[in-house]
């Protein structure tokens, strides 16, 4: 009983960091249809600026992540505008190669200026410190991603399903053409969407930091984990990496508690037997 | 004569490095209704795709009131009252039917007009767009055109595909559009359809401008049409 | 109607010299690489196993339009089934590669009978979760494979019992020239025959192919299966080669890697395949030679400029430089 | 006279790029404290990267290096395959290789030609398990990353222990992949072991682990912790306050107390501010200092630079080391260190050492 | 034996939309069948239903006697059925040349095969260039579809289906987006058709549809509403007023 508890709850602190690590993904790769290689860069851009603020400039925390994720903004934008503008209209395999240059080139950048070892980010202590819950000790860390993770998935959601700028969106993902002629400004829309991913991908890059540390090969040590919470949730859908997210860390976790030794080997095989079953993500039923 | 609405002058349009239309000039005055017709890849649809801004204009130009939009990107064009039903509908597919519709929703337009146009579009609203018949997005697309309420509608083949009932419906609409002071530009295959909905047609051959006379002048001379558009004319 | 560029391929008129040129470069490329380089043989023969591989996954991707990034599971079966075979059973190269082939071969039927149902990412990922589970066995099953430290103790026979591996890599390197040759050669007669088309039917249209009365999915499991008999081959080359096997053979990096270097050099296109080896390979190894810990710029602008102005890979750019003038 | 051409293979690059870099600044601090010249003829270092474990660029970069460079001594290897991929060659090219860090014991069963100046970890690992043994360890839980290096580990520390009459109460064998590790010390806690022996690759892996370690107050219950290479001097750092007060066996430390070390140090230091020594660099160093030697015995000739280098003993910054003759690897001190403070700076501070040990798993 | 399609007392539904209700008809061999209706009445459903893309909820299908509903529709198209798509689909990556090549290839069972030539059998190619000329398409045979015109792809699109050579053939508005000067090309096309073929019409352009039909099925909601003769459906007054309008008769 206490194990099942535990699985419980561990898997939603681990799944939700899933989530808060993968959610940019699931806004630049899911609803904007790029395939963006590139996330995990914007996650490790993100990270190892709070690395530098937080470390070499002894700014508090959380002061560090709000001027990070700015600073991932602003570079998003101008890159958004010289390349990624031109990414939108390539087939799915040049994004790939596209995207993965771009990614080498961030890697290799933060591989030039901090070099290839862990980028810390320094919290406050209180943050790392035990909470105990009665039945579990949980990290006040945890705690805190839970409801970052509860009011990203909220908000999301109302912006995509319940706004104009959602309808906006997809519009213009769905045919730029059609939606341009319908008098959407679809380079502009464009651009609010992929700073809102590269926004995203840095805020979960560092609240994440704590489980998936910083380091230049950030970006490809962690792609198939991002990919596969988009995958098992299905492309474009908020609500589904986010059950995504949850399952699989609950599943990850289940493996480790109960089946430790073939934990990976059993991770994968399920995930197998979910997109086989569920091949357009969890909530989608195929037809 | 008036000052045209609508005034393309010796454009040179086409695909990537391939040339379409070639010299292309015309004008479209306020209020008119124009067909044009022609053969299957004169460029028809090019030219509409052109005036929208969503082909690569090599030279010429183009100008709505006498002011050039040649370098506005689609939807300046679109906010500057042009409104283009493309001849693929090209229905949002991940949109529902109100969504499609709310997508092209400006200057205050409701969508209860659009349903009040094709009730059949209000049975289907939480429809997925990539569910829809072929007929029901072919209503969808001009609908959704009509929510921008443009002053010149570029129709590209609008009726295809439709039951002939709802076309005569719509050729109603497109007429009382017009006596609302909109400008209607009609690509059709049907020339007589065309001929009977234009004021004024165009014909079109090989990326340019072969006939321009009024509707009445070419249904009094057939043989005319005969020579530009083919046999089969009725 | 419209200008020429929209003209389609070559004209069959013209199919004579298309026919036998493109070997004939690369057979004298070989010669001159060989004399050009000869200290170099080892680098080399990575090159041409690598070929192989991209060439394998430039049928199904190319060709087919099956976008996997599992294709490592086959070429790391195929090298720890011709190790095995080799310390186990026979020495012989040539019987090695056959077997390589065929665990390649049966390891693309096991998951592609799973895998050719997918699309899209979920494909993507279960191609990955295949690789994973394989890598992650491989890595458990110590006793067999040696685990992390890798498969030891291979030592091949001569080829053909005549050609004794040697020291400088010279037999490797024409020994894997031919294996490579051979497979193009297979490869183009594949491509152009109705069972290729089918295949660039496939990538164009599922829909279309299904209305034709196409079986799509066992022609995409065929053709899953002969790209992998094929990876298959690229492994055991390099179990051969190397005389060692490592659990790396599995890595998600390096069936990213092929897909890179076959976008790169441009899909469908066989000799797109090659170009892409080659021209990445060697940046890389100039580059990392150069500054070990920069390298890795170089090959990030040297692919955003191929995506940018040459959209349908290297192999386009002759093409590109021609409609300049 | 003539120039002696050393080929060092390494990862330059990639996420592992610390090896290579770590054995670059310890041979060019060498260099630069002893010279280019030995016994009248100039030593230079050419330098192949292999981006990771990758044996097939590993032996084609040695290929090249043997025939194209002409290098008549091999050395680096940081990843077993690596070094296992060239033992063909070396052999027939009878060309010595020194092994800056590869730790499996078996490689140098590979070839007659290998000599290793690093560790390896049934080396470590057996000290510590005695150490810990008789420090008041009484049941132990031990907690690996799931592959050769982690299972060496755990069967070198379970056999250790048991032999000294502890109890192992549950041997836990990690996926590599593991992110979140709060399930295993979920385990570990309710294990009622008194300590845990862990071994993990240095990196990411580690940072989780030690976090998750203090996260989920293992140190409070009581639950001592004793590793190997976890607290690595290139990723203390990173690991922040939580390492403080973590136990490791180690053949070195940063700061081993001695005046050859403080030389390393302070030179090291000068030539590479930013930089920190850690066991690789030793390795690297003490490797070179075994090249100078062989080459002044026996120049170019492979064979009998082999013989020359069994026996051999010297003086390192670790402390003193020879070379086991029957094993071709280095007989060492074994230190056991504690994470403290250090001004601005986390070390590993020795406070007791097992001395003169020889590689325990080559017999096995 | 009953020769020709049966369809027994088909439904389809999508979620709680019912498309197709208790469909019943008979496609004997030789018949020019026409289906019209309104739009989303289920008349590109019920060919789906036919063809095998997609599963019936309830009903059954036979063909020759057999039941087909259960097979896939690569089979079903094997066995003799066709169709063209409403919105069209080619392989826009292909010549004109290969969009008619290919389906000739499966029709004669060749695109297993990988050893000869896909352009190596003489009788194949000799197919194919008739095909391309009773369109009118030879002039763009090496032209890939994508840079077609949207009229022209049309016809590419008959082209392809025809070269299936089928024993049913469902044609689901063959001339949208084909000008009325190009319509004969259609007409003539289905007009030339083997005698003994079975060919269902959906079509919105009447005058193309009592051109080529001898039998009209009116489907409204799903249901068949009335079944007749040309003459019978135009003089029909519920079919006036739900379909045709004034503007026919
Ligand atoms: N996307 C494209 N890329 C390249 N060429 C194109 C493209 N679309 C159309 N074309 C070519 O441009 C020419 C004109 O096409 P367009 O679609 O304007 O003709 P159209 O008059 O509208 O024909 P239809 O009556 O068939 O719709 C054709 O020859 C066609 O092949
Ligand atoms: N996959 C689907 N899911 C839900 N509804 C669907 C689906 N496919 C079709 N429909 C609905 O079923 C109805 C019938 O569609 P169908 O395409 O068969 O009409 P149709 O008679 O061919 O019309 P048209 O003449 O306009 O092409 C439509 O209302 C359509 O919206
Ligand atoms: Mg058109
Ligand atoms: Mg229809």
């Amino acid at each position: 009983m206490t194990v099942a508890l535990s699985i419980v709850v561990d898997g939603i602190a681990y799944g939700m960091i899933l989530f808060m690590i993968s959610i940019g993904l699931s806004v630049t790769m899911g609803l904007m249809r790029i395939v963006n290689l590139a996330h995990g860069g914007f996650a490790l851009l993100g990270g190892a600026c709070a690395h530098v603020l937080t470390n070499s400039y002894g700014i508090p925390f959380i002061p560090a992540l709000l001027v990070s994720v700015m600073a991932v903004v602003v570079l998003a934008l101008p890159l958004e505008r010289l390349v990624y503008r031109h990414i939108y209209r390539f087939s799915e395999l040049e994004q790939v190669l596209a995207t993965i240059g771009i990614v080498f080139i961030m890697i290799a950048s933060v591989n030039l200026f901090l070099g290839s070892t862990l980028l810390p980010i320094r919290m406050p202590p209180v943050v790392s410190s035990p909470v105990d819950l009665g039945f579990k000790v949980l990290p006040l860390h945890r705690i805190i991603v839970i409801l970052a993770g509860l009011a990203v998935v909220t908000a999301l959601y109302l912006l995509v399903e319940r706004t104009r700028f959602g309808i906006y969106l997809r519009a213009s993902v769905d045919n730029q053409a059609t939606a341009a002629s319908l008098g959407i400004d679809t380079p502009k829309v464009y651009l609010a969407a992929f700073a809102l991913g590269a926004a995203l991908a840095a805020f979960g890059g560092i609240l994440g930091a704590e489980l998936l540390p910083i380091e230049a090969y950030y970006p490809l040590r962690y792609m198939v984990l991002f990919l596969i919470v988009v995958a098992v949730g299905g492309m474009g859908s908020i609500i589904g990496s986010f059950v995504a997210a949850l399952s699989l860390g609950i599943l990850d976790t289940a493996g480790r508690y109960l089946l430790p030794d073939i934990g990976t080997i059993f991770f994968f095989l399920a995930i197998t037997a979910v997109l086989a079953l569920r091949p357009n993500g969890l909530l989608v039923k195929s037809s | 004569m008036a000052d045209a609405l609508l005034e393309l002058d010796s454009v040179v349009a086409g695909y990537g490095a391939t040339h379409v239309l070639r010299n292309l000039s015309l004008k479209v005055f306020k209020g008119e209704r124009l067909a044009v017709v022609g053969r299957n890849g004169v460029g028809k649809t090019t030219t509409l795709a052109t005036v929208m801004g969503l082909t690569r204009q090599h030279s010429g130009a183009i100008r709505l009131n006498g002011q050039s939009i040649d370098r506005l990107p689609p939807h300046m064009r679109s906010q500057l009252g042009i409104g283009l039903v493309p001849q693929t509908r090209d229905i949002f597919p991940s949109l529902t039917v109100e969504e499609n519709l709310l997508a092209g929703v400006r200057n205050g337009a409701s969508i209860e007009e659009a349903y009040e146009l094709f009730p059949r579009l209000k049975e289907r609203r939480h429809n997925g767009g990539s569910k829809l018949s072929g007929g029901e997005q072919q209503m969808l697309a001009i609908a959704r055109t009509l929510m921008g309420k443009p002053h010149i509608i570029l129709l590209d083949e609008p009726l295809e595909g439709l039951a002939p009932v709802i076309c005569e419906g719509l050729m109603e609409v497109f007429h009382a559009l017009s006596t609302q002071g909109k400008t209607v530009v009609l690509v059709e295959q049907h020339t007589r359809l065309a001929l009977d909905f234009a004021d004024r047609v165009l014909i079109l051959e090989q990326g340019a401008i072969v006939l321009d006379a009024s509707a009445a002048e070419l249904k009094a001379n057939r043989d005319l049409l005969d020579r530009h558009v083919g046999v089969a004319v009725k | 109607m419209s200008a020429n560029s929209t003209i389609a391929a070559a004209r069959p008129q013209i199919r004579g010299a298309a026919t036998f040129l493109p070997p004939i470069i690369l057979l004298a490329g070989a010669f001159v690489a060989f004399w050009l380089f000869p200290y170099d043989l080892g680098f080399m023969t990575r090159i041409l196993i690598m070929m192989v591989f991209v060439l394998s996954f430039d049928l199904i991707l190319g060709y087919a339009g099956i976008a996997t990034l599992g294709h490592a599971a086959m070429y790391g079966c195929g090298a720890y089934a011709a190790g095995l075979f080799a310390i186990h059973v026979s020495a012989d190269p040539l019987l090695g590669l056959a077997i390589g082939a065929a665990a390649g071969a049966l390891i693309a039927l096991v998951s592609g009978l799973l895998l050719m149902r997918a699309h899209g990412l979920s494909l993507l990922m279960l191609s990955i979760a295949v690789t994973m589970v394989l890598q992650e066995t491989a890595s458990k099953a110590r006793g067999i494979t040696g685990g992390a430290d890798g498969l030891t103790g291979i030592s091949m026979g001569p080829v053909l019992g005549i050609f004794e591996f040697d020291f400088i890599g010279k037999t490797a390197f024409w020994y894997a020239f031919c294996v490579l040759f051979v497979i193009l050669l297979v490869l183009r007669v594949v491509v152009a025959s109705p069972f290729g088309l089918a295949l660039r039917g496939i990538k164009d249209s599922p829909s279309r192919m299904r209305a034709i009365g196409t079986p799509l999915y066992r022609r995409k499991v065929a053709a899953y299966v002969l790209g992998g008999a094929i990876a298959g081959i690229a492994g055991a080359l390099t179990a051969q080669i190397t005389s060692l096997v490592s659990i790396e053979a599995f890595n998600f990096a390096l069936s990213a890697e092929v897909m890179v270097m076959l976008v790169l050099g441009g899909a469908g296109r066989l000799y797109g395949a090659l170009i892409g080896t080659l021209v990445f390979m060697t940046v890389h190894h100039i580059a990392a030679g150069i500054d070990p810990f920069n390298w890795l710029f170089v090959i990030g602008f040297m692919v955003l400029a191929v995506v940018f102005f040459l959209p349908e890979g290297l192999i386009s750019l002759p093409k590109r430089l021609m409609r300049l003038d | 006279a003539e120039t002696i051409k050393v080929g060092v293979i390494a990862t330059f690059s990639g996420p592992n790029a610390i090896w290579g870099k770590q054995f670059q600044e310890a041979i060019q601090v060498y260099v630069a404290q002893h010279g280019k010249e030995v016994a009248g003829n100039t030593v230079e270092f050419v330098y192949k990267d292999v981006g990771g474990p990758n044996p097939d660029a590993s032996k084609a970069a040695a290929q090249e290096l043997l025939i194209r460079e002409g290098v008549k001594y091999l050395a680096g290897f940081d990843f077993t395959p690596n070094a296992l991929a060239v033992a063909p060659l070396i052999t027939q090219a009878k060309v010595p290789a020194v092994i800056f860090n590869s730790a499996t014991s078996a490689i140098n069963k590979q070839s007659e030609f290998f000599v290793r100046t690093s560790f390896t970890l049934w080396q470590v690992t057996v000290p510590a398990a005695h150490w810990a043994a008789s420090n008041g360890a009484k049941k132990i839980v031990t907690a690996v990353s799931d592959y050769n290096p982690g299972v060496d580990a755990e069967n070198a520390f379970v056999s250790a222990f048991e032999e000294k009459g502890g109890t192992v109460v549950e041997k836990i064998r990690m996926p590599l992949q593991t992110t979140d590790f709060a399930p295993f010390l979920q385990r570990i806690k309710s294990s009622g072991a008194d300590t845990v022996f862990a071994f993990l690759p240095a990196g990411p892996a580690t940072f989780a682990f030690t976090k998750a370690y203090n996260e989920n107050g293992l140190k409070q219950a009581g639950i001592n912790f004793i590793g190997t290479g976890e607290t690595d001097e290139s990723t203390l750092d990173a690991l922040g306050d939580q390492a403080i007060g973590l136990t490791t066996a180690q053949h070195y430390s940063a700061v081993h107390d001695s005046e050859l070390n403080k030389a390393f140090r302070a030179k090291h230091a000068e030539m590479f501010p930013k930089s920190t020594l850690n066991p690789a660099s030793v390795g690297a160093y003490d490797g070179v200092h075994l090249i100078y030697k062989l080459i002044e015995a026996a120049g170019t000739d492979g064979s009998e630079a082999i013989e020359a280098a069994k026996g051999l003993s010297w003086e390192s910054p670790r402390g003193p080391v020879s070379i086991d003759p029957a094993s071709r690897h280095v007989i060492q001190n074994v230190y056991i260190r504690r994470v403290e403070r250090d001004g601005s700076r986390l070390v590993n501070r020795e406070f007791d050492v097992i001395e003169s040990v020889p590689d325990l798993g080559f017999s096995r | 034996m009953t020769t020709g399609l049966q369809v027994r007392n088909v439904s389809k539904n999508f979620g709680g939309l019912r498309v197709a209700r208790d469909i019943t008809l008979d496609l004997p061999a030789g018949a020019r069948t026409a289906l019209i209706g309104p739009n989303g009445a289920g008349k590109t459903t019920f060919a789906n239903l036919i063809i095998g893309a997609l599963e019936p909820t309830s009903g059954s299908i036979y063909l020759d006697g057999h039941d087909i509903s259960k097979l896939p529709e690569a089979t079903r198209v094997g066995a003799g059925i066709a169709k063209t798509f409403q919105i069209t689909n080619l392989f826009r990556s292909l010549s004109v040349r290969d969009n008619v090549r290919l389906p000739i290839l499966e029709r004669e069972r060749r695109t297993a095969s990988f050893l000869r030539r896909y352009d190596g059998d003489s009788a194949v190619e000799e197919e194919v260039e008739k095909t391309l000329a009773e369109f009118q398409l030879l002039p763009l045979a090496d032209h890939l579809v994508r840079n077609l015109a949207y009229g022209q792809q049309r016809l590419v699109e008959l082209a392809l289906t025809l070269s299936l050579k089928p024993r049913i053939l469902i044609l689901d508005e063959p001339a949208a987006g084909v000008p009325s000067s190009d319509s004969h090309l259609i007409i003539d096309a289905i007009k030339r058709l083997p005698a003994d073929l079975s060919v269902l019409i959906i079509e919105h352009d009447m005058e193309l549809v009592f051109e080529v039909a001898n039998r009209i099925i009116v489907l409204v909601n799903g249901t068949i509403l009335v079944e007749g003769t040309p003459q019978e459906i135009s003089q029909d007054p519920k079919v006036r007023e739900l379909y045709l309008g004034a503007g026919h008769g």
